[in-house]
C-alpha cells in the first residue's frame, strides 16, 4: 500500500509558499507579484487537501461512512472562490493603475501615500 | 425652372462687378471666369445666397495652358444647384510661378481631396488647405506630372526595350 | 481509478483504444476539411475539389503533404518558444477531450470485456469543461506571440469569446445534470438508452448548448477570431507550414469532438434509435450491437459535422459586441431560466 | 517504488521547478505559463489524493479562468517587456534570505508530524462531488450564499473599476 | 501629474492609449488597394486616415495622348464593374462635343446595356457586403447570374469585362438575335435569384444588426462631401442624373428613385437592392421599345455621322470615299470642334462626369473624370469614426469603392 | 464583318520551360527510387493544393471572382482556399495594375511568403504594364519579383486564368524538391536582391 | 432635404418583428435555401475538359487573313498599329517582288508583323481599323506562358492556314471540322 507521509506534503506546501514569498519580495511587476500571491494561496490549498485526506484516512479505518475531512475540501473551494473574486478586482485595479501611470511597477504605489 | 442663366449673370455682376472676368455659355452650361483671388468669395456667395443655391460641388480640377502667359494654370469648379437643377462652371487662372488659390475646403468637405489631387497634378497651392500633400503619387515625386511639359512616359525608365514594347 | 490494478492487458487495451481514437479523430478531421470544401461547393452550385484522386478524395492528403513540405517561418519579431507552443497546445487540448467520450458500449475480445471508452471518469462533463477551458491558450498564445496586431485582436476576441460562452454552456448543462443526476457521460448515455434522448426533455438546453459549441469551436457565425474579411485569418495569420496545419486541424478535431459530446449528451450517444439493444444483443451478439452503436454515434456525429458546415456557408457572422451581447445578455439568462424551470418541474414531479 | 510515489515525486518536482520559473522568468507571459504548469501539477496532486472535484475545479477556475485573465491583461497592456525595473541586488538577496529562513523555521516547527496519506481506492469518497455537495448545501449553505454575494460584488467592482470614463478617452 | 523621478517609463507610453492598425493595402476586405491607418481603442476606431494612390495609373495624362475613340479603353478600366456604363458616358460626351445626334433605337440599346451594367455593379457591391459580413454563399449565387450579363456583353462586343463597347454614334455592330435571347434569358431568370438573395439577407437579424445604424452619414454631410448615386440616395436625397439631366432618352422610361432614410449600411444595401429591381423594369421597357423598331426604317444601330463613325467594312474595301474616311477616323484626323463639355451619367456608384476640353486637335486637350469613388472615400474616415472594426469593413464594401475608379 | 476563321490554331511551344524550372544537372540524377518517388508524390500534392493569394488590385480581380465563382470553380484544382496572409499561400496571383507606389508592398508580400512559392502575373497590366505606359505604373511585376507564369489578356477570361493555373501546376509537379536550395534559384533571387 | 423629384420612394427600415428577433427563423430559411441548392444542377463548366463556346465576335488571339488563293492580305499600312492603344503591334513593310505574287495580295506586304500579346488588351480596335480585310481576332483566348518572349507572336503564328495547300488545317481553324464531327 503506497503511503506518503504528511510531512512531504507539508514541505511541498512550505516550499511553494516560500517561493511565493520570495517572488513577492523580489519582483516589482505588480502582475507577477499578484501571481505569486496566487501561488501562496495554492500552497495553502495543497496543505488543506492533504490534511483533509489524512484525517479522512484515519477516520475511515473505524467508520466507513465517515465524512471527516469534507470541511477542509470545502475550505479549499471557498478559497478558490475568494481567489477568483480577488483576481477580478485586483486585475481591475492593475488595469486602472496602468491606465493612469502607464506602468505596473509597484514602486509607483508608494505614491499613493502622498 | 426659375433660375436662368440670365439671373445668375445679373446677380453675380451686381454683386462682384468686374471681378467676374467673363461669361460664356458652351454646350448648355454657363461658365464664368472669376478673378483668382475672388474665387472663395464668389463660391461663398453662390453657396449662401438663397436665389443661387449652388451648394453642391460636383467637380474641381486643374488645367494647364502653357501658352497663356501669366495665367498658365486654371482651376475649374463645377457647381450644381440640385433644387433648380442648374449647373455652372467657374474658372480662375493663376500664373504657374505662383499658383496660389484660396481653398474651398471650408465650404465643401469634398473639395479636400480634389484640391489635393489638383496639387498633385499641377502644383496648385491651395492656401488654407488643411493637409496639402500629394495624394495619388508617391511623396518623393518632384514634379507635377500633368503639366504639359512633362511627356506621358516616365523619363527615368530603363526597361523600355523592344521585347516588351510594340514600337 | 485504482492505479494498483493496472495490469498489462488493461494497459495494452487502453493504449490501443487511445491510438484508435486518435487515428479516427485525425482521419475524420482530415475528411471534414474535404467535406467542408465539397459541401460548400455543392451548396454554391459548384463541383468542388475533384482533381486529387477520384472525386478529389486525396485532397486532404495533398494539403497535408504540401503543408508538411513547406518552409517553416518563424517571424523575427515573434516570441519563438511561444510561437511553437501555440499550435501544439491547440492540438493537444483538442484531442484530450476524446478521453471521456463513450464511443460505444463494451465489446468482448479474447474473453475480455473491453469498454469503448478511454476513461469513465465520474465527473466526465467537468473534465470536458476543464479541457475546453484550456483550449483558449492555443489561440491566445499563438495570436499573441505572432506579434501582429491582427493576430492579437483575434486572440483577444477568441479568448473572451470562449470564456464568455463557456458560462452559458455550463449553465445550459446544469439543467440536464439535474435530470440525470450524474456527471459521467457513460451513465448519461445509459439513462438515455432507457428513458429516451435528452433532446426531448431539454430542447432549450440543447439549443443553447449547440450555440455555445459553435462559439467554442470558432465556427460561423462566431468565427470572429479568424474572420478572414476583417482579421485576415486572425490568430494563425503568421503561421505557415505544419504549424498552420495544426491550427487548421485542431479546429476540425474540435468540431468532431464537440459533435461527439453533443450527440452523447443530447442524442443518446451510441444508442440506436427505436431499437432495444439488450434484446438485439441476444439475437445478433453483443459485439455486433456495440459496433452498430458505434456506427449510430458516428452517424450522429456526421450529422452534426454537416450542420457545422451547413451553417457556416449560410449565415453572416456577428460583430464582436453583438456576440458578447448574445452570450451574456441572452444566452445566460435563457440558460438560467431553463435551469429554474427544469428544477421546478423536477420538484413538482417528485412531490 | 510504487507508481503513486513516482507520480508524487514527479509532480512535486514539476510544481517546485515551475514555481521557481514563475518567479525568475523575465517575461511575464512566461511567468503566466509556468504558473499554469504549477496549477497543473497541483491538480495532479489532488487527483492522487482522490480529490477529483477539487482537481477539476482547480483546473477550470485557476488554469482556465484566472490565468486567462492574467494573460489577457498582459496581452492587452503589452507588458511583455523584459526590461522590468529590477530591485537592487541586496534587496533580492535579503528577500531570498528571509524567505529561506521562514521556510527553515516552519520546517523545523512542523517536521515532527505523524500521519500519512494513502490513496487506496474506495477509501472514503469525500472528494466526490456528491458528498461535497451534500455538505456544502446543508451545513455550509450560508457561507456559500455569502461567497456568491462576494462574487457579485467583485464583479461589479471590477466592472466599475475598469470601465472607462467616457470623457477621458484620448482621441 | 506624473513625477518621473528615478523611475523609468516605457518609451512613448504616456500618451498612447490606443493602438495603430494598418488596414490595407493588401487586406482582404479592401478588395483593391486602399490603405487605412486606424487608431483603435480596443475594437473601436477613434481615427482613420485613408491613403489612396496605390493604383494610380494616370488616366488623365494618357487621355491627352489618345484620339477620342481610343479613350474607351481607359474608361473601361475606371469602374471595371460597370465598364459599358463608363463607355456610354464617354461616347455621350464625345457626341455632345461633336454634335452627333443618336437615333432612338441606339439610345434604347444603350439603356439596356447601361442598366445591365448597373445591375452587375450593384450585384457585386451588395454581394460583397454579404461576403464581408461573413456569408459567402449568396455572393456565389448571384455571381452565376452576373455571368449571364457578361454573356450578353460577349455577344454584343466580344469581351466580358473591359468591353470597349459602343462607338461614337452608336454600336460597332447590331445586336445579334442571340444577344436578345440572352437578354431575355437574363430577364427571365434573374428576378428569382435576386429574390432568393434577398431572402438570405434582408430580414436576417444577424445581417440587420450588422448593417443598421452602422456607417451612417447624414444628408447634409453627404451633400457637402459631394456624394451622388446610391450612397447619396441612401441618405434620403433623391438625386439621380438619369432624372435630373436625362441622357440617352432616359426621359422615356418610367422608374422610381429609391431613397433611404438614415444613410447607413443597410440603407445603402436596400437602395441598391431596389435599384436592381428598377433597372430590371427599365430593361424590360427598353427591350419592348427596341422590339417595336424591328423591321422599320429606324432599325439602326448607329447614328448617321460619317465623319466620326467608321464606314461599313464592305464599303471600305470597295469605295474610295469610305476608305478615305476610314483612314481619317482611325488616324484621328477628322474635324473636332474646340470647346469644353461636361457630361455626366449615373454611373454604377454615382455621378460619373467627363470634363473634356478640346482644342480642336486629334486628342483631348484635357480630360478630367469626376470619379464618384474618389469623393466617397474621403468621407470614409468620418463615417467610420467611433464604429467597430467590423463595421468599418462593411462600410468599406457598402460604399462600393472601386479602386480603379478612385485612383484613376 | 465576318471572320475568316474562328480559331487561331497555333500552339506555342513551351520548350523554354526550363528557364524558370531549373532541373538538376544530369550528373545528379542518381537519387534512388525513394527520393524520386517522394519527389513525385510531393509534386502531386503541391500541385493539387495550390492556395492562391489573390493580390487583386483592379479589373483582373473581378475576373478572378468569376474564376472562383460557380461557373469556373477554381476549387476543382484544390485552390479555393484563398488566403490573404502571405505566410499561408503558395501561389501569388498578381491581378491588376501595380503602381509604383504599390511595388514595394508587392515585394514585401512576396518576401513574406513561405517557400516554395510561385508567382503568376495575371493580365496585361501585371505582366507588362498594358496600356498604362505612364509615369506611375510599374511596367510588369517582374521588375520587382520573379514571375513563373504570365497570363495575357486584359482581363484574361476565366478560362485563361485557369489555363495559367494549369501551367503553374505543370511547373509545380515537375519541380525538384531541391530546386529551392539550388544555385540557380539563388542566382535568380539575387537578381532581384532578395535574401 | 426636400424631395427633388416626384419619383422618390422612401425605403423605410422596418423594425424587426418578434420572429425576426429570434434569429432562428431567418437562419432556418437561409439554411433551407442553401440546402435546396445542394440538389440543383451544378453550374460549373469543368474547363479543360468541357469548353464553353465563345461568341462569334469574341476577341481573342489575332489572326492574319489570306484571300481565297492563299495570299496574305496585309499591306502594312499601319492603321492597326496606330489604332492600338497599347502599342502592341510592330510591323515592317516591304515591296512585293514579282515572283511573290502568289504570296501577297497587294504590292506592299508586311515583312515583319509582331504582336505582343502581353501588352495587347484585346480591345478589337485593330480589327476595326484594318482597311484591307487582313487582321482579325479569333475565338481562341491567348494561352499563358512561362516567359515574356513566348508572347511575341510573329507573322507565322498569326497567319491563318493556307486555304489552298493546307485545306485540312484551314477547315479546323474555321471550325468546320468540329461541326462535321458533331453532325456525325
Amino acid at each position: 500500500m503506497p503511503v506518503i507521509p504528511i510531512n512531504y506534503y507539508i514541505f511541498l506546501s512550505l516550499a511553494l509558499f516560500t517561493i511565493g514569498i520570495v517572488g513577492v519580495l523580489t519582483r516589482r511587476n505588480a502582475i507577477i507579484v499578484f501571481m505569486c500571491i496566487e501561488l501562496m494561496l495554492n500552497a495553502v490549498n495543497v496543505l488543506l487537501v492533504a490534511f483533509s485526506k489524512m484525517h479522512h484516512v484515519a477516520a475511515f479505518a473505524t467508520d466507513r461512512a465517515t465524512t471527516v475531512g469534507t470541511e477542509a475540501q470545502l475550505f479549499v473551494f471557498f478559497i478558490m472562490v475568494v481567489a477568483a473574486a480577488e483576481v477580478t478586482v485586483g486585475l481591475a485595479i492593475i488595469v486602472m493603475l496602468y491606465r493612469n501611470i502607464h506602468s505596473v511597477d509597484i514602486n509607483f504605489l508608494n505614491r499613493l501615500k502622498h | 425652372m426659375s433660375l436662368t442663366h440670365e439671373t445668375i449673370k445679373e446677380t453675380l455682376v451686381a454683386q462682384f462687378g468686374d471681378k467676374i472676368l467673363s461669361w460664356e455659355e458652351s454646350y448648355g452650361m454657363a461658365c464664368i471666369t472669376v478673378q483668382a483671388d475672388h474665387n472663395l468669395k464668389v463660391l461663398t456667395f453662390m453657396n449662401d445666397d438663397p436665389t443661387m443655391g449652388f451648394q453642391f460641388l460636383t467637380d474641381l480640377t486643374g488645367v494647364h495652358y502653357p501658352d497663356r502667359k501669366g495665367e498658365e494654370i486654371s482651376v475649374v469648379y463645377h457647381l450644381h444647384n440640385l433644387k433648380e437643377n442648374v449647373r455652372l462652371r467657374m474658372k480662375i487662372y493663376v500664373p504657374v510661378e505662383k499658383p496660389d488659390v484660396y481653398t474651398a475646403t471650408g465650404l465643401f468637405s469634398g473639395a479636400n481631396w480634389m484640391e489635393r489631387e489638383t496639387y498633385d497634378f499641377y502644383g496648385v497651392n491651395f492656401v488654407g488647405h488643411p493637409d496639402l500633400r500629394r495624394i495619388l503619387n508617391v511623396d518623393e515625386m518632384d514634379y507635377f506630372p500633368l503639366r504639359k511639359e512633362f511627356p506621358l512616359e516616365d523619363q527615368t525608365r530603363i526597361d523600355k526595350d523592344d521585347e516588351m514594347f510594340g514600337r | 481509478m485504482d492505479l494498483m490494478a493496472v495490469n498489462l492487458a488493461y494497459g495494452i487495451e487502453k493504449l490501443l483504444l487511445i491510438g484508435g481514437i486518435i487515428t479516427v479523430s485525425l482521419i475524420v478531421a482530415m475528411y471534414t476539411t474535404y467535406a467542408e470544401r465539397k459541401v460548400a461547393a455543392w451548396m454554391q452550385d459548384r463541383v468542388g475539389p475533384n482533381r486529387a484522386g477520384p472525386f478529389g478524395l486525396l485532397q486532404p492528403v495533398a494539403d497535408g503533404l504540401k503543408l508538411f513540405f513547406k518552409e517553416e517561418i518563424i517571424p523575427l519579431t515573434s516570441n519563438k518558444t511561444l510561437f511553437v507552443l501555440g499550435p501544439a497546445l491547440a492540438m493537444v487540448t483538442a484531442m484530450l477531450t476524446s478521453a471521456v467520450i463513450p464511443w460505444g458500449s463494451s465489446i468482448e475480445i479474447f474473453g475480455r470485456n473491453v469498454s469503448l471508452q478511454i476513461a469513465d471518469v465520474n465527473i466526465g462533463i467537468l473534465y470536458v469543461f476543464g479541457v475546453v477551458s484550456m483550449g483558449v491558450y492555443g489561440i491566445m498564445i499563438g495570436g499573441w506571440s505572432s506579434n501582429n496586431k491582427f493576430s492579437l485582436i483575434a486572440a483577444v476576441r477568441g479568448a473572451s469569446q470562449i470564456i464568455s460562452y463557456e458560462l452559458a454552456m455550463g449553465l445550459s448543462l446544469i439543467a440536464l445534470l439535474m435530470m440525470t443526476g450524474s456527471l459521467s457521460l457513460k451513465t448519461i448515455v445509459q439513462q438515455q438508452m432507457e428513458g429516451g434522448w435528452n433532446i426531448l426533455y431539454q430542447p432549450l438546453g440543447f439549443l443553447i448548448f449547440l450555440i455555445c459549441v459553435f462559439a467554442e469551436c470558432n465556427r460561423t457565425p462566431f468565427d470572429l477570431p479568424e474572420a478572414e474579411n476583417e482579421l485576415n485569418f486572425g490568430y494563425h495569420q503568421e503561421y505557415s507550414s505544419m504549424k498552420l496545419g495544426l491550427y487548421l486541424f485542431s479546429e476540425y478535431v474540435n468540431m468532431f469532438i464537440s459533435s461527439a459530446v453533443v450527440s452523447t449528451l443530447f442524442f443518446g450517444g451510441y444508442d440506436i434509435p427505436f431499437v432495444d439493444e439488450a434484446a438485439l444483443s441476444l439475437s445478433i451478439g453483443a459485439n455486433t450491437v456495440a459496433l452498430l452503436g458505434f456506427g449510430a454515434l458516428f452517424t450522429k456525429i456526421i450529422f452534426f459535422l454537416f450542420l457545422f458546415i451547413w451553417v457556416r456557408w449560410t449565415i453572416p457572422r456577428f460583430r464582436y459586441d453583438q456576440l458578447m451581447d448574445l452570450g451574456w445578455k441572452k444566452l445566460i439568462p435563457l440558460a438560467l431560466a431553463n435551469m429554474l424551470i427544469t428544477a421546478l418541474v423536477i420538484l413538482w414531479l417528485n412531490k | 517504488m510504487h507508481i503513486n510515489e513516482i507520480l508524487f515525486w514527479f509532480l512535486t518536482a514539476l510544481a517546485l521547478f515551475s514555481a521557481m520559473m514563475v518567479v525568475f522568468s523575465k517575461n511575464p507571459v512566461h511567468s503566466v505559463l509556468w504558473l499554469i504548469m504549477v496549477f497543473m501539477a497541483i491538480t495532479g496532486h489532488y487527483i492522487i489524493m482522490n480529490a477529483q472535484f477539487l482537481a477539476i475545479v482547480n483546473m477550470i477556475v485557476y488554469a482556465g479562468a484566472i490565468m486567462v485573465l492574467f494573460l489577457f491583461v498582459i496581452m492587452f497592456m503589452n507588458l511583455n517587456a523584459e526590461s522590468e525595473p529590477q530591485k537592487s541586488k541586496w534587496m533580492k538577496f535579503a528577500a531570498v534570505l528571509s524567505g529561506g529562513s521562514l521556510m527553515l523555521i516552519l520546517i523545523a516547527a512542523l517536521k515532527d508530524n505523524e500521519g500519512f496519506i494513502s490513496s487506496m481506492r474506495g477509501e472514503g469518497s469525500i472528494g466526490l462531488i456528491k458528498n461535497l455537495g451534500k455538505v456544502l448545501f446543508t451545513d455550509y449553505v450560508v457561507p456559500f450564499e455569502i461567497s456568491s454575494i462576494l462574487f457579485l460584488s467583485a464583479m461589479v467592482g471590477a466592472v466599475v473599476l475598469a470601465k472607462k470614463d467616457s470623457s477621458t478617452i484620448v482621441s | 501629474m506624473l513625477e518621473q523621478g528615478n523611475i523609468h517609463l516605457p518609451e512613448g507610453s504616456i500618451e498612447k492609449q490606443t493602438t495603430t492598425l494598418n488596414l490595407g493595402p493588401t487586406h482582404p476586405a479592401t478588395h483593391g488597394v486602399f490603405q487605412n491607418i486606424l487608431e483603435m481603442d480596443g475594437e473601436r476606431i477613434i481615427k482613420a486616415e485613408s491613403t489612396v494612390g496605390y493604383i494610380h495609373r494616370a488616366f488623365e495624362k494618357i487621355a491627352e495622348r489618345r484620339p477620342l475613340y481610343q479613350i474607351t479603353t481607359l474608361t473601361d478600366r475606371l469602374n471595371y464593374c460597370s465598364s459599358p456604363l463608363n463607355n456610354m458616358g464617354w461616347h455621350l460626351t464625345c457626341e455632345k462635343l461633336l454634335g452627333v445626334k443618336t437615333p432612338k433605337r441606339v439610345d434604347y440599346l444603350r439603356v439596356i446595356i447601361m442598366e445591365l451594367s448597373r445591375i452587375s455593379d450593384h450585384l457585386i457591391c451588395n454581394s460583397i457586403v454579404g461576403v464581408d459580413t461573413g456569408a459567402y454563399t449568396g455572393f456565389l449565387y448571384v455571381m452565376q447570374y452576373r455571368e449571364l450579363i457578361y454573356e450578353v456583353y460577349e455577344e454584343v462586343c466580344g469581351s466580358r469585362l473591359t468591353t470597349n463597347m459602343g462607338r461614337i454614334g452608336g454600336f460597332e455592330r447590331n445586336f445579334s438575335d442571340v444577344a436578345f435571347q440572352k437578354i431575355e434569358k437574363f430577364l427571365a431568370e434573374f428576378p428569382g435569384v435576386w429574390k432568393e438573395f434577398e431572402n438570405l439577407f434582408n430580414r436576417n437579424r444577424i445581417f440587420i444588426e450588422r448593417t443598421v445604424g452602422t456607417g451612417a452619414i447624414s444628408a447634409e454631410r453627404a451633400l457637402n462631401y459631394g456624394f451622388t448615386g446610391p450612397n447619396l440616395r441612401a441618405t434620403g436625397v433623391d438625386y439621380d442624373v438619369r432624372v435630373h439631366s436625362p441622357y440617352s432618352s432616359y426621359e422615356d422610361f418610367d422608374f422610381i428613385i429609391p431613397v433611404g432614410t438614415t444613410g447607413d449600411n443597410n440603407d445603402r444595401f436596400q437602395v441598391r437592392n431596389e435599384e436592381i429591381w428598377q433597372s430590371l423594369s427599365i430593361i424590360r421597357q427598353a427591350y419592348q421599345k427596341v422590339q417595336a423598331f424591328k423591321g422599320t426604317e429606324a432599325d439602326v444601330y448607329h447614328a448617321d455621322a460619317p465623319a466620326y463613325y467608321l464606314p461599313a467594312k464592305a464599303d471600305v474595301y470597295t469605295k474610295m470615299e469610305a476608305l478615305i474616311y476610314h483612314f481619317k477616323i482611325v488616324m484621328g484626323e477628322t474635324e473636332i470642334p474646340a470647346g469644353e463639355v461636361y457630361q455626366s451619367v449615373e454611373g454604377g456608384n454615382g455621378e460619373l462626369g467627363f470634363y473634356l476640353i478640346s482644342d480642336g486637335g486629334r486628342t483631348p486637350y484635357r480630360l478630367h473624370f469626376r470619379r464618384p469613388c474618389f469623393i466617397y472615400y474621403q468621407a470614409y474616415s468620418e463615417i467610420v469614426k467611433d464604429t467597430m472594426l467590423s463595421d468599418a469593413i462593411v462600410t468599406l464594401s457598402s460604399l462600393n469603392l472601386i479602386a480603379g475608379e478612385m485612383d484613376a | 464583318m465576318s471572320r475568316p476563321v474562328r480559331f487561331n490554331m497555333i500552339q506555342k511551344d513551351f520548350s523554354d520551360l526550363g528557364i524558370n524550372n531549373v532541373q538538376l544537372p544530369e550528373g545528379h540524377t542518381g537519387e534512388g527510387f525513394f527520393a524520386t518517388s517522394l519527389e513525385k508524390v510531393v509534386g502531386m500534392a503541391r500541385k493539387n493544393s495550390m492556395w492562391p493569394l489573390p493580390f487583386a488590385t483592379s479589373c483582373c480581380g473581378i475576373e478572378f471572382m468569376a474564376t472562383m465563382g460557380s461557373h469556373y470553380d477554381l476549387s476543382r484544382f484544390g485552390s479555393e482556399r484563398v488566403g490573404f496572409s502571405p505566410r499561408q499561400c503558395d501561389l501569388l496571383m498578381v491581378m491588376g495594375t501595380i503602381a509604383k507606389k504599390m511595388g514595394p508592398v508587392l515585394r514585401q508580400v512576396y518576401l513574406q511568403m513561405a517557400e516554395p512559392r510561385w508567382v503568376m502575373a495575371v493580365g496585361a497590366c501585371a505582366s507588362s504594364g498594358g496600356i498604362f505606359d505612364t509615369y506611375s505604373v510599374l511596367q510588369g511585376i517582374d521588375q520587382v519579383i520573379p514571375v513563373d507564369v504570365y497570363v495575357p489578356g486584359c482581363p484574361p477570361r476565366p478560362e485563361a486564368i485557369i489555363d495559367g493555373v494549369l501551367r503553374i501546376q505543370e511547373l509545380v509537379q515537375n519541380e525538384s524538391l531541391r530546386r529551392r536550395t539550388g544555385e540557380q534559384y539563388k542566382a535568380l533571387m539575387d537578381g532581384y536582391g532578395i535574401q | 432635404m426636400a424631395s427633388l423629384t416626384n419619383r422618390a420612394k422612401v425605403l423605410e427600415q422596418k423594425p424587426m418583428n418578434f420572429m425576426e428577433r429570434l434569429y432562428l427563423p431567418a437562419i432556418f430559411k437561409g439554411m433551407a435555401i442553401t440546402f435546396m441548392h445542394m440538389f440543383k444542377k451544378k453550374a460549373t463548366i469543368s474547363y479543360p475538359e468541357e469548353k464553353r463556346p465563345f461568341s462569334p465576335v469574341f476577341r481573342g488571339l489575332h489572326v492574319l487573313n489570306r484571300d481565297e488563293e492563299g495570299r496574305e492580305n496585309c499591306t502594312a499600312c499601319g492603321l492597326c498599329a496606330v489604332a492600338c492603344p497599347a502599342e502592341a503591334i510592330t510591323m515592317e513593310g516591304a515591296e512585293r517582288k514579282t515572283s511573290e505574287e502568289h504570296l501577297y495580295r497587294e504590292e506592299k506586304y508586311a515583312a515583319k508583323y509582331e504582336i505582343n500579346m502581353l501588352r495587347c488588351i484585346f480591345c478589337g480596335l485593330c480589327e476595326e481599323a484594318c482597311p484591307k480585310d487582313a487582321i482579325y481576332m479569333s475565338e481562341t483566348f491567348a494561352p499563358s506562358n512561362f516567359t515574356r518572349k513566348g508572347f511575341i507572336y510573329s507573322k507565322d503564328e498569326l497567319l491563318i492556314p493556307n486555304p489552298v495547300n493546307d485545306k485540312e488545317k484551314y477547315d479546323i481553324a474555321k471550325g468546320m471540322r468540329e461541326a462535321q464531327l458533331k453532325n456525325k
